[in-house]
């Protein structure tokens, strides 16, 4: 198992956004977290990555206790995360932004490669290099964090609605490059509202309800399943 | 005349920008205003008196004992004043700030007394003269050590790893922590760049003026921030070329007659730059983005 | 009344409680220019001094009825205010700190090379008139009139530009105006606190004035609670009367008051009734969830 | 043919080399909804802050029911009835759901620090006005609920309702929405278009940035097509829907 | 605060008449802050004359007590300081503060409440005209300045100066003017005048400008650090003119910091500890202090400090009463009183005339006397 969450409770003071949340993925898997606004899906993955301190429960990642771990160890372990609401580093570079994202690596030659490739995945960042990332539009600033977290080349990635505020062609492009960098060998849990398009590039899915697990299973069943399809996928 | 008061002016706005690039340093990673900067900086410069007499070294032994004692003191401040207070409002450390200045300023007189003390010779003086210009050792030194500093630093930021992981820190500590970045290593860090920064300016200058004292960063440390400011707070060369554009400012001010308002030009100058570059400057536009 | 005052308080403590007032109003003027508006000031005891000698020579050169100086120091300070904010309030954060803050020193030089002040030999001969019952009333009056400007349109707006001056625009908010009034009334209530301060003190000396000063009153804003009126009210108190208190270690006073700083500021982050406003004491609201971030970002 | 509620005319801005928006015309009939689609960074969000006064327009003109806006400052132009939301959420995170949308009535009431100080009759009824309206408005979101918590601690779907609550408590006749139904899912992607037309049936014009297409698809009367600052075309719907310069640039296949 | 004034008199005396057996002198002045120095060896000399009086059995029957209070250096704190010293600790008489800003802004409140407030250090102009409770026992500067600049003119042939000024510090002020009025009327050409502030510690702008006009001497009405520091600078630059100055540049420190460039440096003051030709009292003074600072000279403001309580004792004998109301009568009476520091008489203004003037200069790193000057 990769990563093993058990009964996760977190507050932000007085309110209780995760309540005893318990899931887990596979090496390998796609798997999907959905559910409303304010179910806790951002705050399972802050959590994950340590930046939110939970109030009981264990992260287990790789057969590694790292609830108590600070937020850049856990990177270093491989997992990494793009974050909600793009947090591109407004006042560096497009160009250096991507080199953050290399900061755990150490092989300088394969960084200036994986650069070029983010820039074949995505020309419109290629265009921008030298802009400051602070004045790229929206779409744009989530193309870079995408391919800033593609830089650390993680082992386990955590994505916080990667499609938000990307046009149609692009949010194809984006759940295709998911399907392709899975097939590589990362391993991805994927926060969406897209619940459509997630749904059928997962292998499994879980549904959060304020603060709790109330699904859980193959993707394709949850896509059908009556309920998730009324509530989640507008149908 | 003109050129020995300009060289006069340089001179003054070196020790300026010694202490401003401190400010500027630490300013840019975490956007504090480090009102202890300006005690840390006294500091250094009586631990330098110190090293003189009771330890009886050498210049370049005394300034890294300074430099070392600030390390510490600088980066224990962050820990206990500045630290717990990461993440709330950007006024907060700022009284922190405060606080610990005037606990230093007056443990440092409790300590030694309020009197100034003179800095013991280390160096021989000499006098050089370049056609109607007089130039000391002592005003080499301080030109030279700013400048290679500022080399360093620059260097720093721009090209070594560190340098950018404190650039990213400085806007999203959460993000830079994604990013596999130790952010309390790189604060730490900036604050040990920035203190020992402060100590070498401390012992410099105590040498070039000839006295320290526990007031003594208090207005030092005021105009080099205003230095900073002008040069565009976060911008290494902005600390170096505001530094030296007030010190050349205030002295020429003296020169012109002006000496009674002279404390009133650096702040003048100041405002003026501010309206028409509100970032200082050398300092990055702010670009509204919405 | 004051005859009833010193009947039960020697004139130490009556003294002591009316350098309180007078702190009082004047931090409640920068608290609507730094609390409520998030303006930084840096400045403030220059306004402060501007009220003061204004209502000082007022009525020793003019001999303007003692109320009338007090209001004139008041509005010169408002109108030096103005002056000074009209073009740097365009300046954000640390910038316009920086730049209030130069204001101060300028005035500070200013003062001390003018004649009418007297220089840096200072102003001397300044009556006594400032009586605990009037500045009970004053802060009183201004108290009421924080309250009121806070929990109003004029009093939204001014959250609305600490919060998000884009937003705030785009809600038809004029900001420079806003703020320049802002200024104004902050800077007005500093100028009426220093006409106070000469009439008490009885000689003022621009050395009195200068950016330390305002750092004080910074101080007393912060720690007591940003935008809080009731914080603002405890913040100065504590730290007014700190040093009073500290006397007994003598020496040792200002180390602990800066350690104390550190440390209040440690244990309560947002100051010590950050978030507390008065009209939820007076009417007793539903209690706001205030939920503090455990994280958030940078910025 | 109703009237042009706001009318571009050859409107440019460059930022440094880059032309963001490159002489775009476009006309928008009172009481319609007008989409705006195009790939990222097509210059969508600069002509809602060219529209809005953030930026003033390198060159060409923006009229507002005849009278010219390019040039002036924001709160002007929310005064002349124009109101925004913004891609990036910008509440006032300190305030109260409540308050926030108090605010957005600032430009349509008068009470300034005088009238706060005294408090007469006059304000007091302002006053309780402004409340009422807010809570209308509130309403109209479906957020009257959580009117006393922080705007900063709601969730992401319901501060982007918030947003719109807020701007309509301006009581604009042209509202600006920047990418609505960002972050929302399909089921309150749905609550927030009958709201959209609520709005819409309330006499006002919209103004929507959008890339989810079923959304824009539906709502839209008329949709304008942008593509490096350019404008690529203009339709209604089923127009855009079949354009293949929209389906190559933007769409990638065609939707419906 | 008008009904209050009786309320506290009854008060005061009522403390003056149960309070027994101790009589309480108040101490303002700075313990810490930039003006430490001067208070600290004010309450020094301050003390050695309490023991001295209450080792003969005290006044009027009761020991005397002082009760020190810091104000740190700061104006409105020492406003308060005062206040609570008269209205709180019930002090009869006030002994500070030792410089002239603070003295001006605690006299008025001593002058409200009729205490008797005594400066040891205060030189500058209007001290004393705050009103009939405030003293001082200092040689003033309206007094000493015109009798040194006659010297230089008659004994050391200056014609023409620089003067030097702090221009946000009041006593350099006040001197300065002093000073400039006493250089015109002897016919002195001032050639530069220039200005720096305080905490100053880079003067070679100022140094710069003087260098090439030449002059006799520098007139210097700051305090010791700077003036230290100036020297150096004006010494490095090459001028080789004398400083001559007030009693704010009379401290160590000035050798501290000045080093070789202060020597030939002229200091006028009130005393100088001039073991010498100092008589019986003074020299016991001496003795006394070094006996209890590790054989350092005592300066002028411990002695001065010294005097001013046994100017308060004097008087309280005379009037037979520690009532301030009545003992500051006898204090202004006094005349050709012979104290530790020098010889005072008070004025009909109560302005203090103190002979002589000491003119004491930098010898081998230490204060020599030069002469003296009479003033009478
Ligand atoms: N910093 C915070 N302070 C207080 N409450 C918070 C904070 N962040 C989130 N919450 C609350 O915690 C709950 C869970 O929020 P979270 O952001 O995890 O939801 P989410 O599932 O990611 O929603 P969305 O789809 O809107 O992103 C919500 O009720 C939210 O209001
Ligand atoms: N202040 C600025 N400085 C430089 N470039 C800018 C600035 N503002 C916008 N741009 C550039 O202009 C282009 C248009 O940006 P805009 O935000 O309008 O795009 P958009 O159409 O809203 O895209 P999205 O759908 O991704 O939000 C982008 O390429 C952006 O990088
Ligand atoms: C300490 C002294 C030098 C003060 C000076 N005598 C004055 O009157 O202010
Ligand atoms: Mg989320
Ligand atoms: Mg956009």
């Amino acid at each position: 198992m990769m990563l093993e969450i058990q009964d996760l409770h977190v507050s932000y003071g007085a309110i209780r956004a995760l309540k005893g949340v318990s899931c887990h993925v596979e090496q390998g898997e796609i798997v999907a977290l959905i559910g409303a606004n304010g179910a806790g899906k951002t705050t399972t993955l802050r959590t994950i990555s340590g930046l939110i301190r939970p109030q009981s429960g264990a992260i287990i990642y790789k057969g590694q206790d790292i609830t108590k771990l600070p937020p850049h160890q856990i990177v270093n372990l491989g997992l990494s995360q793009v974050p909600e609401g793009r947090r591109v580093f407004t006042r560096m570079t497009v160009l250096e932004n991507l080199e953050m994202g290399a900061y755990v690596r150490n092989d300088k030659a394969n960084i200036k490669q994986d650069i070029k490739k983010v820039f074949e995945r995505f020309p419109r960042l290629e265009e921008r290099k030298g802009q400051l990332a602070g004045t790229l539009s929206g779409g744009e600033q989530q193309m870079l964090a995408m391919g800033r977290a593609l830089m650390s080349k993680p082992t386990l990635m955590l994505l916080d609605e990667p499609s938000m505020g990307l046009a149609p062609m692009l949010v194809q492009e984006i759940f295709n490059i998911i399907k392709e960098i899975n097939q590589s060998g990362t391993t991805i849990l994927l926060v969406e509202q897209n619940a459509h398009m997630a749904l059928s590039i997962a292998n499994r899915a879980y549904v959060l309800e304020t603060g709790e697990v109330v699904l859980s299973g193959d993707a394709q069943d949850l896509a059908n399943d009556p309920q998730v399809k009324k509530a989640y996928l507008g149908e | 005349m003109l050129s020995q008061q300009i060289l006069n002016g340089i001179t003054l706005g070196a020790t300026y920008a010694l202490i401003a690039l401190g400010y500027t340093m630490v300013y840019g990673i975490i956007q504090l205003i480090n009102f202890a900067h300006g005690e840390i900086y006294m500091v250094g410069a009586f631990v330098g008196v110190l090293a003189v007499t009771v330890f009886q070294q050498g210049l370049v032994a005394s300034l890294l004992m300074a430099m070392l004692t600030c390390v510490i003191l600088g980066v224990s401040i962050e820990r206990i004043a500045y630290r717990p207070l990461r993440r709330s409002t950007r006024l907060a450390p700022l009284i922190s700030a405060i606080g610990v200045s005037i606990f230093l300023q007056t443990l440092m007189t409790k300590l030694q007394g309020p009197q100034p003390v003179p800095f013991p010779p280390v160096i021989t003086d000499a006098l050089y003269k370049i056609g109607p210009i007089e130039v000391s050792k002592v005003q080499i030194l301080i030109m030279v050590v700013a400048s290679l500093l500022m080399a360093a630093l620059t260097f720093i930021v721009k090209y070594v790893k560190i340098g950018k992981a404190m650039r990213a820190a400085s806007e999203d500590y959460d993000t830079a922590a994604l990013m596999g970045i130790n952010v309390n290593r790189v604060i730490s860090f900036t604050f040990a760049i920035g203190s020992s920064l402060a100590a070498a300016g401390g012992v410099l200058v105590g040498i070039y003026f000839n006295s320290v004292s526990p007031f003594m960063g208090v207005t030092a440390g005021l105009k080099a921030f205003c230095a900073a400011v002008l040069g565009g707070i976060g911008s290494i060369p902005g600390a170096m070329l505001g530094g030296l554009f007030l010190g050349v400012a205030e002295t020429l001010g003296v020169a012109g007659g002006f000496d009674t308002y002279k404390d009133a030009i650096a702040f003048s100058l100041l405002i003026i730059v501010l309206l028409f570059r509100p970032t200082g400057l050398l300092g990055r536009p702010i670009q509204r983005k919405v | 009344m004051d005859s009833i005052f010193s009947m039960f308080l020697n004139d130490y403590y009556i003294q002591v409680l009316i350098m309180l007032g007078i702190y009082l109003i004047a931090a409640l003027g920068l608290n609507i220019i730094t609390g409520v508006t998030g303006q930084l000031s840096f400045g403030h005891a220059a306004f402060l001094s501007i009220g003061a000698y204004t209502a000082a020579i007022l009525g020793m050169k003019l001999q303007v009825p003692f109320i009338l100086a007090l209001l004139g120091g008041g509005l010169m300070a408002a109108l030096l205010g103005v002056l000074i904010g009209y073009p740097t309030l365009r300046l954000t954060g640390d910038y316009l700190g920086i730049a209030t803050l130069g204001f101060g020193e300028i005035v500070r030089v200013v003062f001390i090379n003018i004649p009418i002040t007297g220089g840096a030999l200072g102003l001397a001969g300044i009556p006594r008139h400032t009586t605990l019952t009037l500045v009970i009333i004053l802060v009183a009056l201004t108290i009421f009139a924080m309250y009121r400007l806070e929990n109003s349109r004029f009093g939204r707006s001014l959250v609305a530009i600490r919060e998000d001056e884009i937003a705030a625009e785009a809600m038809g908010v004029n900001i420079t105006t806003t703020k320049i009034t802002a200024f104004a009334i902050g800077t007005f209530f500093a100028g009426l606190s220093g006409g106070l301060y000469a009439h008490l003190i009885q000689y003022l000396n621009p050395a009195d004035f200068g950016f330390i000063k305002s750092f004080e009153f910074l101080t007393f804003v912060v720690l007591g609670g940003l935008g809080s009126i009731p914080g603002v009210i405890l913040g100065t108190t504590v730290l007014t009367l700190a040093p009073e208190f500290l006397r007994f270690i003598a020496d040792y006073r200002m180390m602990v008051y800066g350690g104390l700083m550190v440390f209040m500021m440690i244990v309560r982050p947002r100051g010590l009734l950050g978030g507390v406003k008065l009209s939820r004491i007076l009417f007793k609201k539903k209690s706001q969830k205030t939920g503090s971030s455990v994280t958030g970002g940078a910025n | 043919m109703s009237k042009v509620i706001l009318e571009m005319e050859e409107v440019t801005i460059r930022f440094g080399g880059l032309t963001a928006v490159d002489s775009v015309s476009m006309k928008i009939e009172e009481g319609t909804i007008r989409a705006l689609i195009g790939p990222n960074g097509a210059g969508k969000s600069t002509i809602f802050n060219l529209i809005t006064g953030i930026y003033p327009p390198t060159s060409g003109n923006i009229r507002f029911r005849g009278t010219p806006i390019n040039g002036l400052k924001p709160h002007l132009i929310t005064e002349m009835g124009i109101a925004r939301t913004f891609q990036n959420i910008r509440l006032f995170g300190e305030l109260t759901v409540l308050d926030n949308v108090k605010i957005g009535q600032h430009c349509r009431t008068k009470t300034g620090w005088i009238g706060a100080l005294i408090r007469g009759p006059r304000v007091n009824r302002e006053e309780k006005e402004i409340t009422e309206a807010s809570m209308e408005a509130l309403r109209l979101m479906e957020l009257d609920h959580k009117a006393d918590e922080l705007a900063k601690n709601l969730p992401y779907g319901e501060q982007r309702r918030l947003e719109i609550a807020r701007a309509m408590a301006s009581q604009p006749k042209l509202i600006l929405l920047d990418e609505p139904a960002a972050g929302m899912n399909p089921q309150e992607k749905q609550t927030l278009m009958s709201m959209i037309r609520k709005i819409q049936d309330k006499g006002l014009t919209i103004f929507l940035v959008e890339h989810d297409m079923k959304f824009v698809m539906n709502l839209s009367d008329r949709i304008v097509v942008l593509d490096y600052g350019r404008k690529i075309a203009a339709g209604s719907p089923a127009e855009i829907q079949k354009n293949p310069a929209v389906i190559a640039a933007y769409l990638g296949k065609e939707v419906g | 605060g008008g009904g209050g004034t009786e309320n506290k008199q009854a008060e005061g005396e009522k403390a003056a008449a149960d309070g027994g057996d101790t009589i309480k002198i108040g101490f303002l002045g700075a313990k810490t802050g930039g003006h430490a120095a001067y208070g600290v060896e004010t309450l020094k000399g301050m003390k050695m004359a309490v023991e001295d009086i209450n080792n003969a059995g005290g006044i009027l029957g009761k020991k005397l007590e002082i009760v020190e209070e810091d104000h740190g250096s700061k104006l409105s704190e020492g406003t308060t300081v005062t206040q609570k010293l008269i209205t709180r600790d019930k002090v009869v008489a006030i002994v500070g503060d030792p410089t002239t800003g603070i003295t001006k802004a605690a006299a008025p409140i001593a002058q409200q409440n009729k205490v008797v407030l005594i400066s040891a250090g205060a030189v500058s102009t209007g001290v004393v005209e705050i009103g009939d409770y405030i003293f001082r026992d200092v040689l003033v500067d309206a007094v000493g300045g015109p009798a040194v600049t006659k010297y230089l003119k008659e004994k050391l042939g200056w014609q023409k100066v620089v003067i030097v000024t702090s221009s946000n510090l009041d006593y350099s002020v006040g001197l300065t003017k002093i000073f400039e009025d006493a250089i015109a009327a002897n016919g002195i050409e001032v050639l530069e005048r220039v200005t720096y502030s305080e905490g100053d510690q880079n003067f070679s702008a100022q140094v710069t400008k003087i260098k090439d006009k030449n002059p006799d001497g520098i007139i210097f009405t700051g305090y010791y650090t700077e003036g230290g520091l100036f020297m150096k600078e004006a010494r490095k630059q090459g001028v080789t003119a004398p400083m001559v100055g007030g009693d704010g540049l009379l401290s160590d420190v000035l050798m501290k910091m000045g080093g070789e460039a202060v020597e030939g440096s002229m200091v006028y003051c009130g005393f100088a500890a001039d073991e010498a030709r100092a008589g019986e009292k003074t020299k016991k003074f001496i003795e006394a202090y070094k006996a209890g600072n590790n054989g350092a000279l005592p300066d002028m403001f411990s002695a001065q400090g010294y005097d001013a309580v046994m100017l308060l004792a004097d008087a309280m004998k005379a009037a037979n009463s520690d009532d301030p109301v009545k003992f500051r009568d006898e204090l202004a009476k006094t005349k050709d009183w012979s104290g530790v520091s020098g010889t005072i008489t008070f004025q009909e203004n109560r302005e203090p005339i103190k002979s002589p003037v000491y003119l004491l200069e930098v010898k081998d790193g230490k204060f020599q006397i030069k002469d003296t000057v009479d003033v009478i």
